[in-house]
């Protein structure tokens, strides 16, 4: 896109017949990219946090038996949220007078970016992503990781004992749960054998059987386990101790209000989606539908690889995408509903019984699972992918030695399907080629 | 005049990430307060990750954000909160150890420094850096393999000992794993809640 | 084939090893009580029979038994005379073909422990038809003995009162059961045994030959509270060692001569057979080279000094040396070392096969278990030292040969001398074992290599079968005194069958010339062999061998029937004992049956057809007791699953009967009056069965398959000919002399009819004096009172030997004692006095001052040393990180004065 | 030179992790509370590892360290985890017995 921005201003300036060195303007491309790219991803987590916060209203009345919101904005309330913020924005910004200044200014903030970085390695379809990293699994579960550090420093910052009890529940909580969920992250990551998420994604084209949760009955398990901890991870009840209104008041945004609180809820519902749609990723087949409509089984409408390569532009191709991209939203909204759901339905559970949780049975239970996921791979298991391959997974792994790597001394890997190797080729060019977008 | 020539966003990120480094490396340093001091160290650690994203090294970058700023500084300020006398905690540093501090600390920058650039060798940017940047590494994969001894960069090695094999880094791995292992368990023991036998006054 | 043979038989040796260490480790857990260790051992024990058996056939699939029918002269003796010519001819070829041929072998090493020099020492193996047939016949009987001893110990599952140990307090022992240990020393046994059979080195065979040792020491002492077993267990290992001491040397003369273990070639490394018979003599017997240097060391040793002295080297003096051996060799250098050799090993056969003199240890070893005397102290143990001689068969040289049948003859005589006036069933069974196992190594002495090993097999099969038999009356009874016992016969009367037919078998019982039991093949075959040995050498003492084994023949028929009459026969002595007898539970009697069958049939030259009447013999008890043979039975057959119903009872008592009580006891009253009956159609269906059998062997064409074809498979090398030696100047003829056309009326017929008369007299003098009561036992005895009190006394052995060994060595204790208590000890507390004021006085001089003073002076300067260094430890933890800084700004500076950019690269 | 056009160097990684490295040691030299002193051993750590990383990058230097500079790395942040893990645990300990967090208190085995 950059190299777009920059032909069109070199365009312009030739059609005016101003001769000038590129080094004057080269740097308006990427930057206009950049720009591009954040407005669109601050827009999912914004609007998104706007239409879950109403989401959420309405759930939580219909499982209470009640309506929920009713009249802001039509019948179901549509705009409710848009009017709490707007209540938010022009309420008092109070600071305690005991508070740290400086840190409970910046707190909200940083759990903000913090949620919002992780959007930066999220693919929404086929080479729709703000930057193409090959290890964007493991770089969204570290950025997710440190949404915390926001809450822990609001919570010491506040000078509240509410708030700081609330900041070290958080951190002991955390930094507990990123250990099974790193494990439940790593078990999509060996079947497929890269940690790009495209790469993922890519790998589940076809029928739905393809999806890594179907993949085996301990990748099967292993989902649940990885709902459970991304549900702790964000802080989501029934593992909200961090705010738990009926011990701390409201935990670490006790001494927050307007705007600054507001941000909070916009990391939390930025982090669920974020989650949710890792899930999908990792899980779900991503971008990919449960029958492929747009795949090369049927209309072909997806950016063929030489496509993405060459980077040329097709309508079809876009269209492609763009359902993917729906796809994807769709499926991430579903989790964060299920979320919502879990909240108003189980009890909030005591801190000893989160720990519990976490080290008594999502660690063993993930590490068994990874096990059994390892010797399913090695055992050659049969999984239902097996009935209807549409896309050879072994094809697309590790592509880059068949290529890279020919000399003496290694071995290449076995590749069983008979069409594999050209595949394997145009798949990886095309995990490859998504950077520029 | 500034923009003669196109302008080198790897040196310009560079310098970016670098000044916030440095820069609140600095602020440690001169803050008082404990947890400000964390919350500039985890800004200036985040700047090294960017740094590391920079040199090609995505893995270790995305390592650094999940263990160290995710996971130790989490962890620092667990222990700043844990061990809070006050509200805020800050020990007052006399005088004269800062300037003996900073006296001493120049000297080791300077050494440093004229260490750093006296090899020419390391002086000289790579000429092709330029087309270099463009091209994927693939590191974490490479990582993977590095570590069973299946070096992909080492492929025109002409050793075929140093090509593969020999170069693994299985075993370190192992190890570092245990002691990891071996280093909770002792810190779990050692941070355990004593039986305190009070005394009564 | 080899792989293949050692394999499965390496398996079947280290089965029961498994067995073993797992009863060891789990044995108290594997079931209530641990039972099911029992079935484990048996498990192990019935696999490892199956592989022998598997090996067996696997051999027999590539070297069917030659046909040497022409040596045969029992059941088809009548053929030679249609064909004597032809077969005589044959013989010569025959003979001079197995003269000069090595038997069939397998041997190699399954590993090798160590290498020194020449030596190696291996876990090797050493495959030959005697290997095979002994692994199936230890395999075999260990399995019977296995499944018999469930039956037998079950009482050691519970905890148990052991009313023959009376503690202090007058009451009795009191003690858990020890089910499982039994059966793990058992498995242990077995391992042993088969190990020992299997090995191919005598240093492996020494090291299973101790581990037997040690499992019968284990197993005598079973009963360890018992001070009788414990100090019978200590007897047989005492007097064990004994022989063991004469084998190491033997073992040392072979090893320092021959320089290796070996038996067989491995790696075409020469082994002790091909050493001793080289195929360059026709496997006659030759002194090998190592002992004739060695027995010739003086002349070895000039003509190794000459050589060095001259410059000419080591080298060309040992080849000068070899040049000259043949010159030693035929001056009789060495011979001595090979005559030593050879009675150094039998000195531990003599241990172990109970030997006079050594035989003391053998009958107190019935201190044990019956089972264990079954298995070990009469069919397989014991037998191995007859075995290892039989094995060792080539390396003795005729003076050996006469030691061994010497000591053969006496032990034979005694043993069965003494057996006539025992009194306690086990004990007649014991000399009557060390009787029979005289008349083995007599049949080897006198040259009878297959005839003695003939005789162990048969032996093995009918003694454990009697050892069994006399445990299921004991088990009945619960004594072992024969003198309480009789008229057992329609208590018990499978066990008594079963005994008749182990006691038929041991005297040798037979038609002439037609057929017989087994034992009648292996003793008419050693009986002509020591009459062709007297016929060569008419000096008088060559023919005492034949006359002593012709009266024990007829010796041990008569006490065989004696201990038989006087168990089952007459009137019940004591009346008590009679009416607890009862018959032994299926799982004991069905060995009984199937080991009664191989007693009968096992030498016969149609033994396929033979073994298949075991599951004849299987169905016929079976059936019987079940009341298929109604109809058979005549009009008693409503109750012809008394029998069944009588075990019933026994095991498991009357409460588990209450809804069948009525129904049982009916059966148990007509058990009385219907019980002859059905074993009258037992018997009549058996006797049937065999004579169908023996008729169809005339019918149907002979398949060379017969025990005795096998073990001329494994004749060693040379024995086919003559020996005669070079001290005594006797001709041992080869073992095929006796079957020669032109000898079968000077030999086989007259030994033939003297056997028959031999069992024929035995048994009508003890059926006479213990059944019919013509002569009475009270009379005879007084009558030859001395006689009856040396027997009685067997012999005065125990006395003896305590009076020649046990005192003195006493006595000498004592004054060594008294010079140690009194003269040593006071030398050495003088010493220690002294020794104490020196020190005293030293300690003053020299540590106190001098040494002391120095080790203050260096403390004092390192105490201020470390006061002047501590001063720099403030506790400061910042203090130390500036250390650390100054430190390195420090290196830095100085490395900076040397430094340039190319050290960077 | 003009670093925003030129491309940079090695040495430009080393000047920023010396400058880490430097401020790490007076952070642990002038630090009182023991978890400033932790952070002070963070910062060198991570100046140690930038120059692993830069030795290593081949995007700097034709002759790297190859992948032997990330592993180097990657090894340094996970020993750093395990020291910062027993360092916590060896300070709250410390304050348990003493009341204090001030390392200058912990002179009680001062010569």
């Amino acid at each position: 896109m950059a190299d777009f921005f920059n032909n069109q201003i070199q365009g312009t300036l030739d059609w005016l017949g101003f001769s000038l060195s590129p080094a004057w303007y080269d740097w308006i491309g990427p930057l206009t990219a950049a720009l591009i790219a954040c407005a669109l991803l601050l827009n999912v987590v914004a609007v998104g946090a706007l239409a879950f916060i109403w989401l959420e209203r309405k759930v939580s009345g219909r499982i209470q038996d009640r309506l929920g919101p009713t009249r802001v904005g039509g019948k179901f309330g549509w705009l409710q949220t848009l009017a709490d913020g707007m209540k938010l924005i022009t309420k008092e910004d109070l600071t305690p007078a005991a508070a740290d200044h400086f840190l409970f200014k910046l707190a909200p903030y940083v759990s903000f970016a913090a949620s919002f970085s992780g959007y930066l390695a999220l693919p929404f379809a086929v080479g729709w992503v703000g930057q193409e990293l090959n290890i964007s699994v493991f770089f969204i579960i570290a950025i997710v990781g440190l949404e915390v550090f926001g809450v822990i420093l609001a919570g010491y910052a506040s000078g509240s004992k509410w708030s700081l009890f609330g900041g070290m529940r958080e951190a002991a909580q955390v930094v507990s749960y990123e250990v099974p969920m790193g494990l439940c992250v790593l078990v999509p990551v060996v079947i497929c054998g890269t940690m790009n998420l495209t790469a993922i994604g890519e790998m589940q084209r076809g029928l739905f059987t393809n999806w890594l949760v179907f993949h085996d009955p301990f990748s099967f398990c292993v989902f649940w386990v990885y709902f459970t901890c991304a549900t702790a991870s964000v802080n989501r009840a029934p593992f909200d101790l961090a705010e738990a209104e009926s011990e701390l008041v409201a935990g670490f945004h006790t001494e927050y209000s307007g705007l600054r609180w507001s941000f909070f809820f916009m990391a939390e519902y930025g982090s669920m989606f974020l989650v949710s749609a890792l899930a999908a990723i990792l899980f779900f087949g991503g971008w990919n539908g449960p029958i492929p409509v747009f795949g090369p089984e049927a209309l072909n409408w997806v950016y063929s690889q030489s496509d993405l390569v060459t980077g040329a532009f097709r309508i079809t191709g876009y269209i492609a995408n763009l359902a993917g991209c729906t796809n994807l939203i769709l499926k991430a909204c579903v989790g964060v509903t299920v979320m919502m759901w879990v909240r108003w339905t189980l009890p909030r559970l005591r801190i000893d019984q989160v720990m519990a949780t976490c080290l008594k049975y999502c660690v063993p239970l993930g590490a068994v699972c990874f096990v059994g996921v390892v010797v399913w791979q090695l055992a050659d298991l049969p999984s239902p992918n097996d009935l209807a391959p549409p896309v050879h997974r072994g094809a697309v792994r590790e592509n880059w030695v068949l290529k890279a790597a020919t000399p003496p001394g290694l071995v290449p890997p076995k590749v069983d399907a008979p069409d594999a190797a050209p595949k394997a080729e145009v798949t990886q060019a095309s995990v490859l080629s998504g950077r520029d977008l | 005049m500034i923009l003669q020539a196109a302008i080198n966003w790897q040196s310009f990120y560079f310098l970016l990430f670098a000044f916030v480094a440095c820069g609140f490396a600095l602020a440690v340093v001169f803050s008082n307060n404990i947890v400000h001091m964390a919350f500039f160290l985890t800004l200036s650690l985040g700047a090294i990750a960017g740094l590391f994203f920079l040199a090609g090294a995505e893995f270790v970058g995305a390592m650094q954000f999940m263990i160290y700023v995710g996971g130790t500084l989490v962890l620092l300020i667990f222990g700043v909160m844990l061990t809070a006398q006050s509200k805020f905690v800050s020990m007052k540093t006399a005088a004269g150890e800062w300037v003996l501090g900073a006296i001493l600390g120049g000297a080791l920058f300077v050494l440093l420094i004229r260490a750093g650039f006296a090899v020419p060798e390391w002086n000289t940017p790579r000429s092709d850096a330029a087309s270099l940047v463009a091209a994927d590494a693939q590191h974490a994969t490479a990582i993977g393999g590095a570590v069973t001894g299946y070096r992909v960069d080492r492929l025109s090695e002409e050793n075929p000992v140093l090509r593969n094999g020999m170069s693994g880094y299985l075993l370190p791995f192992e190890i570092v794993s245990i002691h990891l292992l071996v280093v909770l368990i002792g810190a779990s023991y050692l941070a355990r809640t004593k039986k305190r036998v009070k005394v009564a006054v | 084939m080899d792989y293949l043979l050692s394999v499965l038989l390496g398996a079947a040796v280290l089965l029961p090893l498994c067995s073993f260490f797992l009863i060891l480790l789990f044995g108290p857990r594997m079931g209530k009580s641990g039972e099911f260790a029992a079935y484990l051992a048996a498990g192990a024990i019935v696999c490892a029979g199956l592989l022998s058996f598997t090996s067996l056939a696997f051999w027999l699939g590539h070297h069917w038994p030659a046909d040497s029918s022409h040596h045969v002269a029992h059941a088809d003796g009548d053929k030679h005379g249609h064909d004597s010519h032809a077969a005589a001819k044959h013989d010569e070829h025959g003979a001079a073909a197995h003269a000069a041929e090595v038997p069939i072998n397998y041997t190699g090493n399954y590993w090798v422990l160590g290498k020194f020099g020449k030596l190696n020492v291996t876990i090797s193996y050493y495959i030959d038809a005697l290997t095979l047939i002994m692994f199936c016949m230890v395999t075999l009987i260990a399995s019977c003995i296995h499944f018999y001893a469930i039956g037998y110990m079950h009482d050691e599952l519970h905890d148990i009162t052991d009313h023959e140990v009376t503690l202090r307090d007058g009451s009795h022992l009191h003690r858990p059961g020890r089910f499982p240990r039994f059966f793990q020393y058992l498995s242990l046994f077995c391992f042993s045994m088969l190990g020992l059979v299997l090995a191919g080195n005598i240093a492996m065979v020494f090291v299973f030959w101790e581990l037997v040792g040690a499992c019968s020491y284990f197993l005598i002492g079973f009963y360890v509270e018992r001070k009788s077993a414990s100090t019978a267990a200590n007897k047989a290992f005492i007097v064990n060692r004994v022989g063991d001491f004469g084998m190491i040397i033997g073992l040392m003369a072979l090893w320092s001569c021959l320089g290796t273990f070996a038996f067989g070639d491995i790696d075409d490394v020469p082994g002790i057979f091909s050493q001793v018979r080289p195929a360059s003599n026709h496997h006659a017997l030759l002194v090998p080279d190592g002992m004739v240097q060695a027995g010739a060391r003086d002349h070895t040793a000039r003509i190794i000094r000459e050589h060095v002295a001259s410059d000419a080297g080591l080298d060309a003096g040992k080849s000068e040396l070899s040049s000259q051996t043949q010159q030693f060799r035929e001056e009789g250098f060495g011979y001595w070392l090979l005559v030593v050799a050879g009675i150094g090993i039998f000195c531990g056969c003599v241990g172990k096969s109970a030997q006079f003199p050594l035989h003391v240890w053998l009958p107190d070893a019935m201190e044990g278990p019956t089972p264990v005397s079954a298995l070990v102290h009469s069919a397989t143990m014991v037998a191995a030292g007859v075995y290892l001689v039989g094995r060792f068969f080539p390396v003795f040289a005729p003076e050996t040969l006469l030691v061994i049948a010497t000591t053969g003859c006496i032990t034979l005589f005694i043993a069965a001398t003494i057996a006539i006036t025992a009194n306690d069933i086990k004990r007649v069974l014991a000399y009557s074992t060390v009787s029979q196992l005289g008349y083995m190594m007599l049949s080897l002495g006198v040259g009878g290599w297959v005839a003695g090993l003939m005789h162990l097999i048969t032996h093995a099969f009918f003694k454990s079968l009697l050892f069994m038999c006399s445990g299921s009356v004991i088990h009945a009874v619960h004594t072992n005194d024969m003198r309480k016992m009789g008229g057992l016969l329609s208590k018990m009367p499978v066990t008594a069958i079963t005994m008749l037919i182990g006691c038929l078998a041991i005297a040798g019982v037979g038609v002439p010339f037609v057929i017989g039991f087994s034992g009648y093949y292996s003793k008419d075959a050693i009986l002509e062999q020591a009459f062709s040995l007297s016929l060569n050498n008419s000096s008088a003492y060559a023919s005492i061998f034949f006359l002593a084994a012709a009266g024990g023949a007829a010796i041990t028929s008569f006490y065989m029937f004696r201990m038989w009459h006087m168990t089952f026969m007459g009137k019940p002595r004591d009346q008590h004992a009679y009416d607890h007898a009862h018959e032994s539970p299926p799982v004991m009697y069905m060995p009984l049956v199937l080991l009664s069958v191989f007693a009968i049939s096992v030498a016969w030259d149609f033994t396929l057809i033979g073994y298949g009447i075991v599951p004849v013999a299987f169905l016929l008890v079976q059936g019987a007791k079940r009341g298929w043979f109604k109809q058979s039975s005549g009009g008693h057959g409503d109750h012809g699953h008394d029998a069944h119903g009588h075990d019933s009872h026994d095991d498991h008592g009357h409460d588990k009967h209450d809804s069948h009580a009525l129904t049982v006891h009916h059966d148990d009253h007509g058990a009385a009056c219907c019980e002859p009956m059905c074993m009258k159609t037992i018997i009549a269906m058996l006797v049937a069965s065999l004579v169908v059998g023996a008729a169809l062997s005339f019918v149907l064409p002979t398949c060379n398959l017969s025990l005795r074809n096998l073990l001329e498979q494994a004749r060693p090398a040379g024995t086919a000919a003559d020996m005669t030696g070079s001290w005594v100047k006797w001709t041992w003829p080869n073992e095929h002399t006796a079957h020669l056309a032109e000898n079968h009326s000077r030999i086989v017929v007259p030994m033939t009819l003297l056997a028959t008369l031999t069992w024929i007299g035995g048994i009508s003098l003890a059926s006479c004096m213990y059944w019919l009561g013509y002569l009475n036992p009270e009379d005879v005895r007084r009558q030859f009172a001395w006689v009856y009190r040396l027997l009685i006394n067997k012999w005065w052995f125990d006395e003896l030997y305590d009076w020649v060994f046990v005192r003195p060595t006493h006595v000498i204790a004592r004054v060594v004692s008294g010079f140690d208590r009194n003269w040593l000890d006071w030398i050495i507390d003088n010493v220690a006095n002294v020794t104490r004021i020196f020190a005293v006085l030293w300690e003053r001089i020299a540590d106190q001052t001098i040494v002391d003073g120095f080790v203050n002076l260096l403390a004092g300067w390192t105490y201020s040393l470390g006061l002047m260094l501590r001063e720099v430890q403030t506790g400061k933890l910042r203090q130390y990180v500036m250390f650390i800084v100054i430190g390195a700004i420090a290196i830095f500076v100085l490395v900076s004065f040397f430094w340039n950019p190319t050290l960077a690269k | 030179m003009n670093l925003i056009t030129e491309p940079i160097s090695v040495s430009h990684y080393l000047a920023v992790g010396a400058l880490l490295f430097v401020t790490g040691v007076v952070c642990m030299a002038t630090k009182r509370n023991a978890i400033g002193v932790l952070m002070g051993v963070e910062l060198v750590l991570n100046g140690a590892n930038l120059n692993f990383v830069a030795f290593g990058s081949e995007l700097l230097r034709a002759t790297n360290l190859g992948l032997d500079g990330q592993l180097m790395a990657m090894f340094v942040i996970v020993l750093a985890a395990a020291e910062a893990a027993v360092a916590l645990a060896i300070a709250l300990n410390f304050y348990n017995n003493h009341s204090t967090i001030d390392v200058d208190r912990a002179d009680d085995l001062r010569g």
